[in-house]
Order: C-alpha cells, then structure tokens, then sequence
C-alpha cells in the first residue's frame, strides 16, 4: 500500500439500473476501485439531497449518483428529477465551497457493468486529485479554542 | 415567590428583544408573573450577579442570538447552568439567521473587510486585539470564534422558538404557556420541541391559490411585473421559500406581497433547510436536459443564499470549506 | 522472381499486426474520428465522386487500418484523392469522420515519406508555405510554382486560361500580406511544437 | 428499545472468502457494533443454504433476535431466501437486511485487507439501516378478470382471441375503421409465401364475433386510473356517423359517394377510397366510416348521396363522440410500428424521384386487392420494370436514422425479389450490409431466391440519383454502391428501386407509454420487465406489450407475443388476487401545507391534491415506491415504506462509520 | 439592421472578385452591414489540415479569436466563401467536441496574445444570412427587375451543406435554399440532382483529369436540362467550373459553354445594378448570351490576350524562400 490519499465515497444507485449494473460488474469480475460504498434506492428520483450533504458532512469525500439512462427510468421519467434536484444542489455545494467535481452524476444501464466500473474508477481518481474534504474534521477544536484575532500592526488602537 | 425570568441578547440584531416588547400589554404579565433577574436590555445586572446564583434558579431563559465570541459562549453556558428552561429564542439562537451567513467566508476575512476594505479609513492598518493593558489591569474583548454557532451547538437546549423575530402573538402565547405551567394549569410539551410555531409551512397559512407548478423560468421578484396577487408566487417563478418554512408567522410576507425569505426554519422534523428547497425549486422546473435546467436555474442568482439564508449555520455543512480552515 | 517471393512471404509471415494503427489514427484525428465503430457497409466508397481513380476505396482503408498495414495505408493514394465533399461523412452510418481521418493520413504519409505520387504532398506544401509566408493565399504564386513542378508540359496550355484571369484582374501578380504576420509565425511556431509533443 | 441484532457473513465458499477475511468481519461485527445491538454475529460457508437458514432461524427463536443482517451476495439474488427464513422464524421478513459483500466487495476488489475493511463497512452500514426497519405487510388485492387489449393487429388479435377462448372477457380497441393491422396491407408473407389475407381474415371474423369480445374500433384510449388488477379505462369512441344498428355493411353509401380521397394509411398513398368508405372488402366489423375531413356535406353543406341512397337508413349525420368507462384488471398493449419516413433519406430520392417506392408502397403494388390489381408497374401506372433493385436498412442500422437493425427488412427484401421475379421476370438486384436469415426456414427461402437469379451487392447504397453519365444510364435510376466484396464503386441503372424501409416506433409511443405508465427505450419501443427473461411485461404490473409495439419483428413471433401475454393475463386472472412490495410512500397529513410541489411529480398518477382539504394524498394501490415525491416534499411531510428517510440516513452513517463513535453528552 | 462581422477568404479579391462586387452591391438594398474582421489570415483552406492537425486548427483560430475581439454588437461571422466557412464552422466545433484539440489550439493562440472560447461565435455562410436572417421576402421586396426567363441550374457546391454539424442546412443532399432564392429572384430553377456533387476542389492543381471528369459530370448534366447558366456560392467552385471549362473541354472533345455566376451577381442584376456593377465580365465563359435572354446586356470586353508563343512563359513572381517571411521580420 502507497500511502497516497484513499478517498471515501458513499454511492448511491437506483434499484433498477444502476445496482444492477455493480451486481453485473460483480458477476463479471471487474476490478474496480474500492473506495465507494453504495446505498441502494429505488430510484435516483429518491435522491434527497439531505443524503449528500449527510454524507458530505459525516465526512465523506465525494459522492456518487447513479442512475438509468434519461428515457429509460423504471419509473418512467423520474431520474430526470434526480437530474434537476443534482444540477441545483451542486450549484449550492459550490457556494459553500465545495468543488463540483466532487458530486458526480453518472447514467448507468442494467447492461453497463463495464460502464459502472470504469466510471468508479475514474471518479475515485477524480476525488483523489482534489484531496480529502474531511468535512469539519475541526469542530471538536472549534469547541474549546477559539479563534484568536492576532494584531497586525504594533500600533495601538486610538482610545 | 415569583419565579425567575432572564433574557439575553448574544449575536443578533436586537430584534427579538423588540419582538418581546411587541407584546404591548402582555409584557405586564411577565412583570406580574416572573420576578425578572437578568435582562441587560431591560435592566441592569451584571454577569457575576448571575454566576452567584444559584444552578437551576432562573425557571425560564429566553436566549436570543447565536454564538460568535467567548463572551456568548460563556453567557450561554452560564445561563444554561442557572436556568430550568431554556429556550433558544429567535432564529439566530436557533439557527444562526443573518449572523449565520458570515460562516460563508473565513472569520479572518470578515475581521479583515470589516477593518480594512475601501469603506473603512484605517491607513494604519490598526485592528483590534483581544486584551489591552489599561490603568486598571488587563482588559479582555470578546474573541471571535471560528464560525457561528446556534445555541444548540454549544448548550443542550429545551425549546426552541423560531422566527426572525419570532411573531409577537406567538410570544404571548408562550408566555401565557409558561405562565398556566407555574401556575399547574397546562404541561411543557416534551423537551426538544419547537414552541410559537406550527409543525407545517407557509403555504399551510399562505391564502394564495396554488395549483400544480411546471417553471420555465425563475425570475425574482422585481423583475416579475405585475405579480398576480392572489396566486402562489412559487408558480410565478418567483423563488418562494416558503414550501419549506415553518408555518407560524401566518403567511406574512405572501399575504403582504413579498415572497417567504424562510426565518421560521425548516418544518418538524426536517434534517437540512437547504436540502428540502433545493428540492422543492428543482421540482417545479419543466425541463429535461442539463442545458435547459441549468438555464432555468440562472434565475436563481445566489442559490446558496437562496436557500440558507437564516439556516447555514444549523445546516449539515454549517459553513463554507475556507471557514473551517483554522489558519488565515 | 523466387527472390522477390521469398521476402513476400516471409514479410507476410513474421509481420507483427500493427494493432496500435487504428488508435494513432484516431488520436491524431479532429474531432471524435468514430473509426473504431467501422461496419464495412461501403457507403463511403459508394458516395465518393473519385473513387474510380482510389487504389482502394475509403471503407477497404479502414479494413486495412484495422489489420494494422501500416505501410500499405500510408502509401496508399485514396487520402490525396479526397475532394473533402463530405458525402461519405454525412451519410455514414456510423458517423465516422471521414474526411478527417483522410487528412490525418495525409499529414502522417507526409511525415513518414510513403507518399508515391508527390504531386498533392508538395501542392499542399506550397500552399502551406505561402499561407506562413504571407498569411495569405497567393493563388497566382501558387499555381505557377505547382504547375512548374509538376506538369511543365501542361502550364502552356494552360496559359490562355491564366492570362485571361490576370487580364480579368482575377488573379493579382504580387501577394498580399497580413498586418501581423509576427503573431501569425508565434502561434504556428507554438502549434507546430505541441503537435509534436502530442 | 433496543435492538437485537444478528449479523451472519456468508463464504460463499471461496467466492466471498477468498478475497474478504469472514471470521475478521464477523469478529469486528460482535465486537464493534455492540452498541448498536449486535449480539451475535457468525460466519457460515454458505448461508443460502438449509443449514445456512436455520442457523438464522434458530437465532431468531432462541436470542430473540429482532433485526437480521445478512452479509452475503447480491439481495436481487436472495433477499427473498431469508426473508423467508426470518418469516419462518416468526420475525417480519421486512426486518432482514442484505449486505452485498460479493458483487460489491470480493468480486471486483482484489487487496485482502482492503476488501475486508470495505465489507465492514457495508456491513455497518446494514447494521445501521436495519434498526430502523419497520415491519411490513405484503398489499392484495383482487384482480378484475375483464382484459383489454390495445390494437388489432395479429398480435393483438392473437393475444385477445386466447383470453376470449378460456372463458374471460376482453375489449379489443383498435384506432382504425378496422383490424387487421399492417398484415391486412400485405399480399405475400415470408417465407412460406402464404396469402396474407387468407391466414389473417379468418382470426380477423374470429374475433368480430367471437362472445367474449367487445370489439370497439375506430376508438381510442384517452384515459388510464388503476392498477394492476383494477385499471379504470377511459375509451373515446369516434362519431362513424354510421349506426350501427341499422347498417348492415351493404356498401352501397361507398359507391354513391361522390369524394375520392387518396388512401394514406391503407393503401400507403397509392390507391383511392370514398369520403365514407371501409378500408378494405374484408374490414371488421364490416361498418363504413366517415371522413368528416373530407366529407362535401361537412365541408360545404349539402350533398348527402349516402344518406339518400342507404337502404336502412343508418347514415347519421349527427352522431358525436362517445366516452366509454371501462374496467379491466390487465391490458395488453398492441400498438405496432410506423414505417420509417424513407423521404429522410433524401439521397435515396424518395417523394423526388417518381419511381422509387417504399416497402408498403409495393406491398399493394403487389397485393391482387391493390391500386394495380397486383401488377407490379412504375408508377406511370403501366411500365413494367425490367431492372429493379431492392435497397436494405433503409433508415435502420444508421446512427442518422435509427441505429437499430429492424429484423424483418432483409426477409422482406428476399420476398419482393421473389415477387419481382415471379410477376414481371425483371433482374432483380439486392443490395444489403449484412443478409440476417435467423429462424425456421429463412435462409432456405434465401437459397431460394439465390436460386431464381436474383443479383446480391454487398453494399449500403450510397445513393439513388437521374443525373446519367452515359447513353446506358439516360432516363433511368441509377443506383451508386460500393461492391464491397469486388472493392469497386458501382452504378448500376434500374427502372424501380424498392426501399426496404425500416419500423420505428410509433408517433406517438411516447404519450402511449406515458397514458399507461410504461416506459420507452432509447429508440422509443416500450421497454420490458426484462429482455430475456420477461420480455411481455413490463415495470407496471399488469401492463404487458406484444407485437413491433415492443420492437420491431415479424409475423411468427408477434403471433408467439400476443399469446404468451395472454398466457401471464390468465395466469393472474386464475389467482384472483395478487400481491404487491409495501414499498410505499404516504402523506402525514397534519405536517402537508399543500403547497402542490409534489403534483407534478408522479407519473403514476397516485398523488392527487384534496382541493377541501388543501393537503395532497397518495394513492398506496397506485404508488410504485420510487420515492421521488419523498425526496421532494419540501415540509417534510410524505415519507416512504422501505427506504425511509431514517434508514437511508442511518445507513450514511453507519458506511461512515460514525456509529463507532461514542454518543456524544 | 442584420449586423455580422465579415470573413472575406483569399478569393474575394483576386480569382472571386466579382463575388465581393457583387456582394457590395446588394448590402445596401438588403440593408446589410458587414464588419471585416481587422487581419484576417487564409483559412488554411484544404491544404493545410492534410499537413498538421494543430498548426492548421491554430491557423483557423486566430480568425475566430480576432473576430471574437470585435463582437460588440454581434456574434455572428458571414463567411461567403464555402471553404472558409467549412473550416470556421468545423473548428469552433471540434474544439468543443475534442476538449483537448480546444486547449491545444489555445495554447498556441496564447503565443500570438490571443484566446478563442469556442462555441462563444456562430459562424454562418452567406446564403444563409441572406434566406434565414434577411429573409426571402425582404429579397422579393427588393426585386425590381426580376430574372424571369432566365433558366438555371442552382449549384451548391459540396462545403457548404455538409458536413453541417450545427444543423443549418434544409437537406444534405438537396438543400433548398439557393432553389429557393434564385426563385424568389424569378429566375426559372431547373431541378438539378448534382447540386452538392463534387467540382474537384483542388484536384484542378493535383489531378487535372480527375477534376476535370467532376466539372464534365457537372456541365453536362446542367446542359441537359436545358440550363442556360450554372449559379453558384462558392468561389472554388466558380473558379473550376469557369476557368477549366475550357481544358476540360479540349480533355473530353467536347463543345460546353456554360457560365457560371455567383448567386450574388443574379441578385445584384434583379435589384437593378448594372452588369459592371456586379462583376459580369470578369467570368471566362462568358455569360453574355445568357443574359441576353433577360435582356441585360453586358458590355464586350476585351478579349483574353491570343496566347503567347510556346516558348513565351508566363510573368513570374519574386523568388520565395522559406525563411522569407522571417527576414522581413527581421528588418
């Protein structure tokens, strides 16, 4: 083991399309890489984007959606809400400074076993290059010390 | 003897302590039911005064304000020593309000715009420093801390009173509450609770029609012209916060024309404010590729403002990635 | 000859397929060349106006690429036959960039000298040489220079037709210049080194 | 309350084993997830197993165990196992949890220590998850044994005549004056070359008269409520302006008519029917229609031939629209295909050049009922062709058009050769990329044509044009094609160029789909349950497709789709009742402000706003539990069963392991 | 008022100067305003892209950075030649389909100072301004001596609708457009299914008999329908056609005449503007006879010198070397 920087990643995939293309890259052996742990929904309609930022704030370093092709949702039409709520949460992540990249989007078939590992991968490579986002790694700290406002000048405020 | 009555105000706009005295005669019945021992806007006291009581003394503490410096903190933790209820009151104590928004940037950032941006003649770059040694010893100023922070981070809290500032009838209900508690007349609700609110949203009380929403475009509310009176301002385009805002406050800026900019905070039981009008904004948008949501969605100019505009610091994320950064 | 059909067959034994082939051309292509998704269908030989004159047809290159003929590929005169009509591209059932994919052989001919007829290399050096000179075209310089070179025999004839333009005032007898031929230089000199190191 | 947890890490012998250390997960499991109620937690070879099973069982009965994690493969694979085993054991079978520690860990993960540490955390995450599970009931509900099937073509023809014949009732609807479908437009079928109406027009009166069929052509569905086994349907049925009481199908008003009007849909634009007309002499039901479009006494006012001279009296000049409410428990949908518009494929000169046709144009071109009586002529209406060439794909295999290969084109294309042979004795030529012969007797019919002379370029044709080069080319159309065997560019001159055109999805597939709640793949054919293993069912139970509706394909096996449809109808008609996932979501109506965000959002149609009450319900029967109004409500008010909020977020943490860590004062 | 920023190309003041007369002379009328992008550079034509992928994108690129400087009140760039507008239109494309071509090219650009964000231009040939933006019935309008009688084959060349990756074109194959201008000119349009075939681009200089079997499958298509001239949009194909219609004639033993103008002349003459006005004359095959038929009448000009004696050449230009340019630099 190199003692680069392993991201921790939470996925979230759709029952339907997405899980069944891990289970598909499972069945088919495909290495990919480790650092995403999947929850499974029904639908990236089911996406709330409390679970982003839940995961975000309990410390993850990115986060992964995944769903069917746009068109060909179980439900019908349901991942292209998933697509609205995604592109309106990144832009408030952005505004809270978190790079856009770290939130990621990913259509994957029943079939796209091959899709789903590759994406993975590249993700997870994405996230590495940005580093940790260790969300709020330092507020126990923040409890005790606070922050201390150190003069920049010698002079002396005017009474 | 009357039970004892504190308020405080922390880092907050004063509001709230106006809110109280909105109350018009009701505030005769505080008097007439509290014995009041701190209130600095109201009367004078000093904070030793308070450390000398006893713990546990103080029967209800209204604790406006969020927790920017030492000095909050240390109140907050004094009044929750001293008191038997104490209520985080007003959405700054709840949930950080317009203070809160200041976790957007590093507090170095915030000392230095304050201090030294073109608006502020300081030639000498003087800023000021957390102890001065002046003829009657060392004196202390409050020291800022890394980020705001709602009461509730600091101290356990037993209720919470939302609103910015909370609605004066709600106040008076409160009071009235408390006041039949003493007097064994009516129960606390269980402790955790949000009081002076309802459990819904805005629309709940929001007279406005609403019907199913398809929008092809957000504008804000100025650029809307004119903006039908009676209908929901959400199917305007109009980003209205109010599908996600606590009701309680009968639907006053609807009613009065505006749209909800959501100091009431998220309805019960919601984890993330932000999270719930993400949600309902991308839900009205009628649009299917990237291309077009995303230019549906420049109508919503600062979309993180947008969204926690009284809630970023009882947010998940509390603040943005630089203010957690210690260093400047 | 027994000789020549030794080495044939030994050539055609040892030879290693050159299965980077299709990728290199690929990558050096504009755009997303789609190559790889070939079906051999001929649309593009079908569609071409010159095809008559190819030594193989656009779709048998694309066959050839694949089985990795470097040499045969880059010697090959369909590339320079190209009229860029964009027949073939357009009705491509696979959308491969057709067209591209005959300049990128062009330039990689040029570069590995396997050209056999040097008639199109050098017109297009010509006219490339004139573009960095003068930032401009110089068709007069250009057809006089290419015809000299090329088919001396032919510029009498073709005189009455030149003479006619410039009589016309269609054809100017010195070349025009760009105001800032310097920052044309800089970004060719630029674009010439990142070609190589891409 | 706490919880009793139990947790069981499956080998799967080596499967699971040899990439993760078990014994270390379960280990880990006992030891560091105590605080959140594991009390046991055991490793086991294969815990799909009976002895694997009644390890859970007996742990459920003797430790009064009330939440199970499974750490094992893929819960698509055997949720359902030990579900049952928790039921067995007398716990919810809803309180069981899958962890997938194989697809997701030991099969595509390759480090030992990295696996496992991965698998302790999806195990952790189960852990986490499954303590707020709550117990769940399986919804019945009764089945309506009423069937309706959407079109009449032989699909759905086929498929309505097998649930008629076993004794149940169905609605055939079908949108034109009469079924038949594009079958009833064909002459010759591949490739026994059997009369096509001579097979299809005995099933065509089978089922006009059959008792267990209401037939309702010239109908539409407008409206679909329900759910599987209680669909409320909603059919407009359009003014014929013919009673059918009275009309006793004598033809008389078509021949008096004075309004000639080209036949698009029947004919394929190349054949004339009156203003009231049926489509053909063997229409079912054997009812004219009128074409109010084109009708003079619509038009203009006056003129009424038919009504003068109908012996009965049935024209009705003032029949409206009718609205039928119906209720049926299953629906097949039947809709078939359009051909493709060959006009798109501008360099094959269709709708320019006069004497290229399309594939339907030459079906009546050839059909002994057609414009020509079954000559096949140019279209100046007498010039028999003395070259002709067939084109293939045209519109399919073509990122352009459709990428998809239409199956029947190339059978198709044989069968024209044959015909063109036959009738006119003209040089046939076939251009093709790839000849697809699959299935019973295809390629022998290939070998057939072979046989006869016909000519075969392999060659996407590259273009169709009247631009001559030559003496040999003036006057005719010249087809340009590589001949990718000889490596040459060839033209070759014609005097009719047949486009073999492709099928495509239906116009209006999309709102078909949207109306039932079905769903349409890429191309826009409706998507199956799977495209194997169920290919006649689809996402919405109790909707089911067969025929081109679900992709394009021949006669043989539209007919083999619409009877095993009917075979999965019976068989839920049989069960009278059928059960569905809780996986539901609900609206808490004292948090709902009725704010209608949500309206918009089902397609399912199962959320619907209380206008009195101003608060949105949810219909249970008709939720799918894809938990995207869930995510949306904005208050927080609608929550979903199986995927709560709090188990998706317990689940977060516990991925994050932040259930280690101790709670803080 | 239509505003665009105007990509000339080499052509339009040498071999296709009547098509920039001609141009001049209707902008007014059609209230057109064409701003020339300041130091334009040749396009590269068809040349350069078959010799290096990025120096010829770069080439192109510093057209579309240049004129991305001057896009304060439109975003539009008119290119009237084929070619040129191709190879605009193509880079501004790949350079958004190849990210990495995109920064390539940008990474040469920044060494003459200058950057292009692609996709930030539309980049449109002429005719397409002219029927979509100005639009046929402000053409009709200003028709006032319209070309009735006059028969001809539309001919579009083959750069122009193809490969059209921003969808701009009505067809591929048999794009309408110059049909339908020509017709709302009153011009009597014959149907002619070559109009997008090849005129041999540059296999005049490489491959003279291949060419001219293109320009001979061109002509005599168009005479036998009966045309009286070809018109067409793209200086290229103007340029064979006319000027190798005579070679190629001497090549087959065949006796064509068939002028060829630009669309831009036939406008220039329906709105009224003399034939010297619009550039008539200028063309080798003369189209004098044809537009008799019209009643215009093109003043004779001076006939094409007799050719010289064999062993007279033609004038030659100064010397060129390769470092020529560098020199002048230098000084």
């Amino acid at each position: 083991m190199t003692d680069q920087f392993e991201p921790t990643i939470i996925g979230f995939t759709c029952n339907w399309c997405s899980y069944r293309a891990s289970d598909l890259a499972g069945t088919a052996r495909m290495k990919y890489a480790p650092n995403v742990r999947l929850i499974r929904l029904m639908c990236s309609g089911r996406l709330d984007p409390t679970f982003v930022l839940r995961a975000l704030s309990d410390g993850a370093d990115g986060v992964m959606i995944t769903g069917c092709h746009p068109g060909e949702c179980h439900y019908i039409e349901q991942n292209y809400k998933a697509l609205r709520r995604y592109l309106l949460l990144k832009r408030v992540l952005a505004g809270m400074g978190i790079e856009p990249e770290r939130v990621k989007l990913v259509w994957a078939s029943a079939a796209e076993g091959a899709k789903f590992a590759a994406e993975t991968t590249a993700f997870v490579e994405e996230v590495r290059k940005l580093g940790p986002l260790s969300w709020g790694k330092d507020e126990s700290q923040d409890k005790h010390s606070s922050f201390i406002i150190q003069p920049s000048s010698e002079k002396e405020v005017p009474a | 003897m009357k039970p004892k009555f504190a308020m405080y105000w922390a880092a907050s706009c004063g509001g709230c302590e106006i809110a109280v005295l909105n109350t018009h005669e009701k505030i005769l019945d505080v008097d007439a039911n509290f014995d009041v021992v701190f209130w600095p806007v109201a009367m004078d006291a000093k904070y030793h005064d308070v450390e000398a009581m006893e713990d546990g003394s103080i029967l209800l503490t209204l604790f406006n304000g969020g927790i920017r410096n030492d000095e909050n903190e240390h109140i907050a933790k004094l009044l929750r020593q001293k008191s038997k209820i104490l209520v985080a009151f007003g959405s700054c104590a709840c949930e950080g309000c317009i203070p809160g928004l200041a976790n957007l940037s590093p507090v170095g950032d915030i000392v230095h715009t304050a201090f030294n941006t073109l608006t502020t003649d300081n030639p000498n770059e003087i800023y000021p420093r957390t102890s001065y040694d002046v003829p009657e010893g060392e004196l202390h100023i409050p020291t800022l801390s890394r980020m705001v922070r709602p009461l509730e981070q600091v101290v356990d809290v037993d209720y919470f009173m939302p609103g910015c500032p909370p609605e004066s009838h709600q106040i008076a209900a409160v009071i009235d509450l408390v006041i039949k508690v003493v007097k064994g007349e009516a129960e606390l609700p269980p402790k955790g609770s949000v009081i002076g609110a309802g459990d819904s949203t805005v629309c709940d009380e929001c007279p406005r029609a609403r019907n199913v929403k398809f929008i092809k475009e957000f504008k804000r509310i100025q650029d809307v012209a004119p903006v039908d009176p009676a209908l929901c301002l959400l199917e305007q385009g109009i980003p209205c916060n109010g599908p996600a805002t606590r009701s309680g406050c009968n639907a006053r800026c609807p009613q009065a024309g505006a749209q909800c900019i959501g100091c009431y905070g998220p309805a019960e039981g919601v984890m993330d404010y932000g999270a719930r009008l993400i949600t309902a904004f991308s839900s009205v948008i009628d649009a299917n590729t990237p291309e077009e949501i995303d230019h549906i969605l420049d109508g919503i100019p600062d979309p993180t403002g947008q969204v926690y505009r009284f809630n970023l610091a009882g947010s998940l994320l509390k603040a943005n990635k630089e203010a957690w950064k210690v260093e400047r | 000859m027994p000789h020549m059909t030794d080495e044939r067959v030994r050539a055609g034994m040892t030879r290693e397929e050159d299965l980077s082939l299709l990728n290199e051309v690929s990558m050096k292509t504009a755009g997303v060349s789609h190559l790889e998704m070939c079906i051999q269908c001929g649309t593009c030989g079908g569609s071409c106006p010159v095809a008559a004159d190819m030594d193989h047809t656009p779709r048998m290159l694309f066959a050839m690429l694949r089985a990795g003929m470097r040499e045969e590929v880059l010697r090959s005169n369909t590339p320079w036959l190209c009229v860029s009509c964009y027949h073939c591209v357009v009705r491509c059932p696979q959308e491969v960039h057709i067209a591209d994919v005959m300049y990128t052989l062009k330039g990689m001919a040029i570069h590995a000298k396997l050209y056999t007829d040097s008639t199109a290399p050098h017109f297009s050096q010509t006219f490339v040489g004139m573009v960095e000179t003068f930032g401009r075209g110089y068709e007069l310089g250009l057809a006089t220079r290419h015809y000299l070179r090329h088919f001396p025999l032919r510029l009498p004839g073709m005189m009455p037709m030149g003479l006619g333009m410039i009589s016309k005032g269609r054809m100017a007898i010195t070349p025009k210049r760009i105001k800032h031929m310097d920052q044309l230089t800089k970004i060719l000199d630029r674009a010439k080194e990142l070609e190589l190191t891409s | 309350m706490t919880e009793r947890v139990g947790v069981y890490v499956c080998h799967c012998g080596s499967n699971i084993a040899g990439t993760v250390d078990v014994v270390d997960v379960a280990n880990w499991a006992a030891e560091k997830l105590g605080r959140q109620g594991v009390i046991i937690a055991r490793e086991y070879k294969f815990m799909c197993s009976s002895l694997g099973q009644e390890l859970i069982e007996k742990d459920i009965k003797e430790l009064g165990l009330t939440r199970v994690v499974v750490a094992a493969c893929s819960p698509h694979l055997h949720e359902k196992t030990f579900r049952t085993a928790a039921k067995n054991a007398g716990l919810n079978p809803y309180l069981v949890e899958l962890a997938s520690i194989r697809e997701q860990v030991s099969w595509v993960h390759s480090d030992k220590a990295v696996a496992t540490a991965k698998a302790k955390a999806v195990v952790s995450g189960a852990v986490s998850r499954v303590i707020e599970n709550r117990p769940l009931e399986e919804i019945k509900v009764p089945i309506n044994p009423n069937t309706l099937v959407v079109g009449g073509g032989i699909a759905g023809i086929q498929s309505a005549l097998e649930i008629a014949n076993a004794g149940f009732h169905v609605y055939l609807v079908e949108r034109e004056p009469s079924i038949g479908g594009h079958m009833a437009q064909f002459d010759k079928t591949f490739p026994t070359l059997d009369c096509s109406a001579c097979i299809l027009t005995p099933r065509m009166v089978e089922a006009g008269t059959h008792p267990n069929i209401t037939l309702l052509t010239w109908s539409e569905v407008t409206n679909v409520a329900g759910y599987v086994g209680n669909f409320h349907v909603t059919i407009k049925k359009k003014a014929r302006f013919i009673n059918e009481e009275l009309c006793t199908g004598c033809g008389i008003c078509q021949e008096k008519c004075p309004k000639k009007v080209i036949d698009d849909v029947y004919e394929a634009g190349l054949g004339y029917r009156k203003a009231v007309y049926t489509p053909f002499a063997q229409a079912v039901p054997n009812f004219p229609v009128m074409d109010k479009e084109n009708c003079t006494y619509f038009i203009k006012g006056t003129c009424k031939a038919c009504e003068k001279f109908c012996p009965t009296g049935a024209i009705d000049f003032n029949q409206q629209d009718e609205m039928l409410h119906i209720d049926v428990g299953n629906i097949v949908l039947a809709t078939g295909y359009d051909l493709f518009d060959a006009r798109r494929v501008s360099n094959y000169g269709y709708g320019r050049l006069p004497n290229v046709f399309t594939s339907l144009e030459f079906e009546r071109l050839s059909n002994a009922a057609g414009p020509t009586a079954g000559n096949i002529v140019l279209r100046d209406g007498k010039t028999v062709p003395k070259n002709v060439g067939i084109i293939h794909c045209v519109g399919s295999r073509d990122k352009n058009f459709n990428n998809y290969c239409s199956v029947i084109c190339c059978m198709q294309g044989l069968k024209f050769a044959h015909l063109v042979h036959e009738r006119t004795g003209a040089t046939v030529y076939n251009f093709y990329i790839d000849m697809r012969t699959a299935y019973k007797a295809y390629d022998e019919f290939y070998q057939r044509v072979l046989e006869e002379g016909t000519l075969f370029v392999r060659g996407k044709v590259a273009e169709v044009t009247d631009a001559a080069r030559n003496e040999r080319e003036k006057g005719r159309l010249i087809i340009q094609v590589e001949d990718t065997l000889a490596g040459k560019q060839r033209r070759i001159p014609v005097d009719m160029v047949i486009l073999s055109s492709g099928l495509q999805p239906r116009a209006d597939a999309k709102e078909v789909g949207k109306l039932f709640g079905i769903s349409c793949s890429m191309d826009g054919w409706f998507t199956e349950k799977h495209p194997k293993l169920d290919p006649v069912a689809t996402m919405t139970e109790g909707i089911y497709i067969v025929g081109c509706a679900q992709g394009p394909k021949d006669i043989p096996s539209s007919v083999a789709q619409g009877a095993a449809a009917s075979a999965r109808v019976l068989d839920k008609i049989l069960q009278k009742e059928v059960a569905l996932e809780p996986i539901k979501a609900s609206v808490d109506s004292a948090l709902c402000s009725g704010c209608r965000i949500c309206n918009g959002l089902c397609p399912f149609n199962a959320i619907t706003f209380i206008e009195d009450d101003k608060v949105t319900e949810i219909n249970p029967a008709l939720c799918q539990g894809c938990g995207t109004c869930v995510a949306a409500c904005p208050a927080g008010a609608i929550s979903g069963t199986g995927f709560s909020n709090e188990q998706i977020i317990a689940q977060i943490d516990g991925l994050m392991m932040k259930n280690l860590e101790p709670v803080e004062a | 008022m239509n505003k665009y920023l105007l990509y000339p190309g080499c052509s339009m003041d040498s071999s296709a100067k009547a098509y920039m007369e001609s141009l001049n002379s209707i902008v007014e009328p059609l209230d057109l305003h064409l701003e020339e992008i300041e130091d334009w550079n040749c396009c590269g034509a068809t040349e350069y892209l078959g010799i290096n992928l990025i120096p010829a994108y770069s080439l192109i690129a510093r057209n579309l950075a240049l004129a991305a400087k001057q896009t304060d009140s439109t975003r539009t760039v008119v290119a009237p030649c084929s070619a040129c507008y191709l190879n605009l239109a193509k880079a501004d494309y790949y350079m958004q389909e190849r990210p990495t071509l995109g920064a390539k090219v940008n990474e040469a650009l920044a060494a003459g100072g200058l950057e292009y964000k692609a996709g930030m231009l539309d980049v449109r040939h002429l005719i397409d301004v002219l029927v979509y933006d100005v639009g046929l019935d402000a053409i009709r309008k200003a028709v006032t001596h319209p070309l009735s009688g006059l028969k001809v084959v539309p001919y579009m060349g083959c750069m122009l609708p193809r490969p059209d990756y921003q969808h701009r074109w009505s067809d591929h194959e048999h794009p309408t457009e110059l049909d339908d201008l020509l017709r709302a000119l009153g011009a009597d349009v014959i149907d002619y299914p070559l109009t997008t075939s090849c005129c041999g681009g540059h296999m005049t200089q490489i491959g003279p008999e291949t060419a001219f079997e293109l320009i001979h499958r061109l002509v005599s298509d168009a005479d036998e329908r009966g045309a009286q001239m070809m018109v067409t949009v793209c200086p290229m194909c103007q340029m064979n056609i006319d000027a190798y219609q005579n070679e190629m004639n001497h090549f087959f033993g065949t006796d064509f005449h068939m002028p060829i103008l630009f669309f831009t002349q036939l406008m220039g003459l329906a709105f009224g503007k003399e034939p010297g006005e619009v550039g008539i004359g200028v063309e080798l095959v003369s189209s004098r006879n044809a537009l008799a038929h019209i009643g215009v009448e093109v003043p004779v000009t001076q006939e094409p010198a007799a050719p010289r004696k064999k062993d007279e050449g033609l004038p030659m230009p100064r010397r060129w070397t390769k470092h020529e340019g560098k020199k002048e630099a230098v000084k």
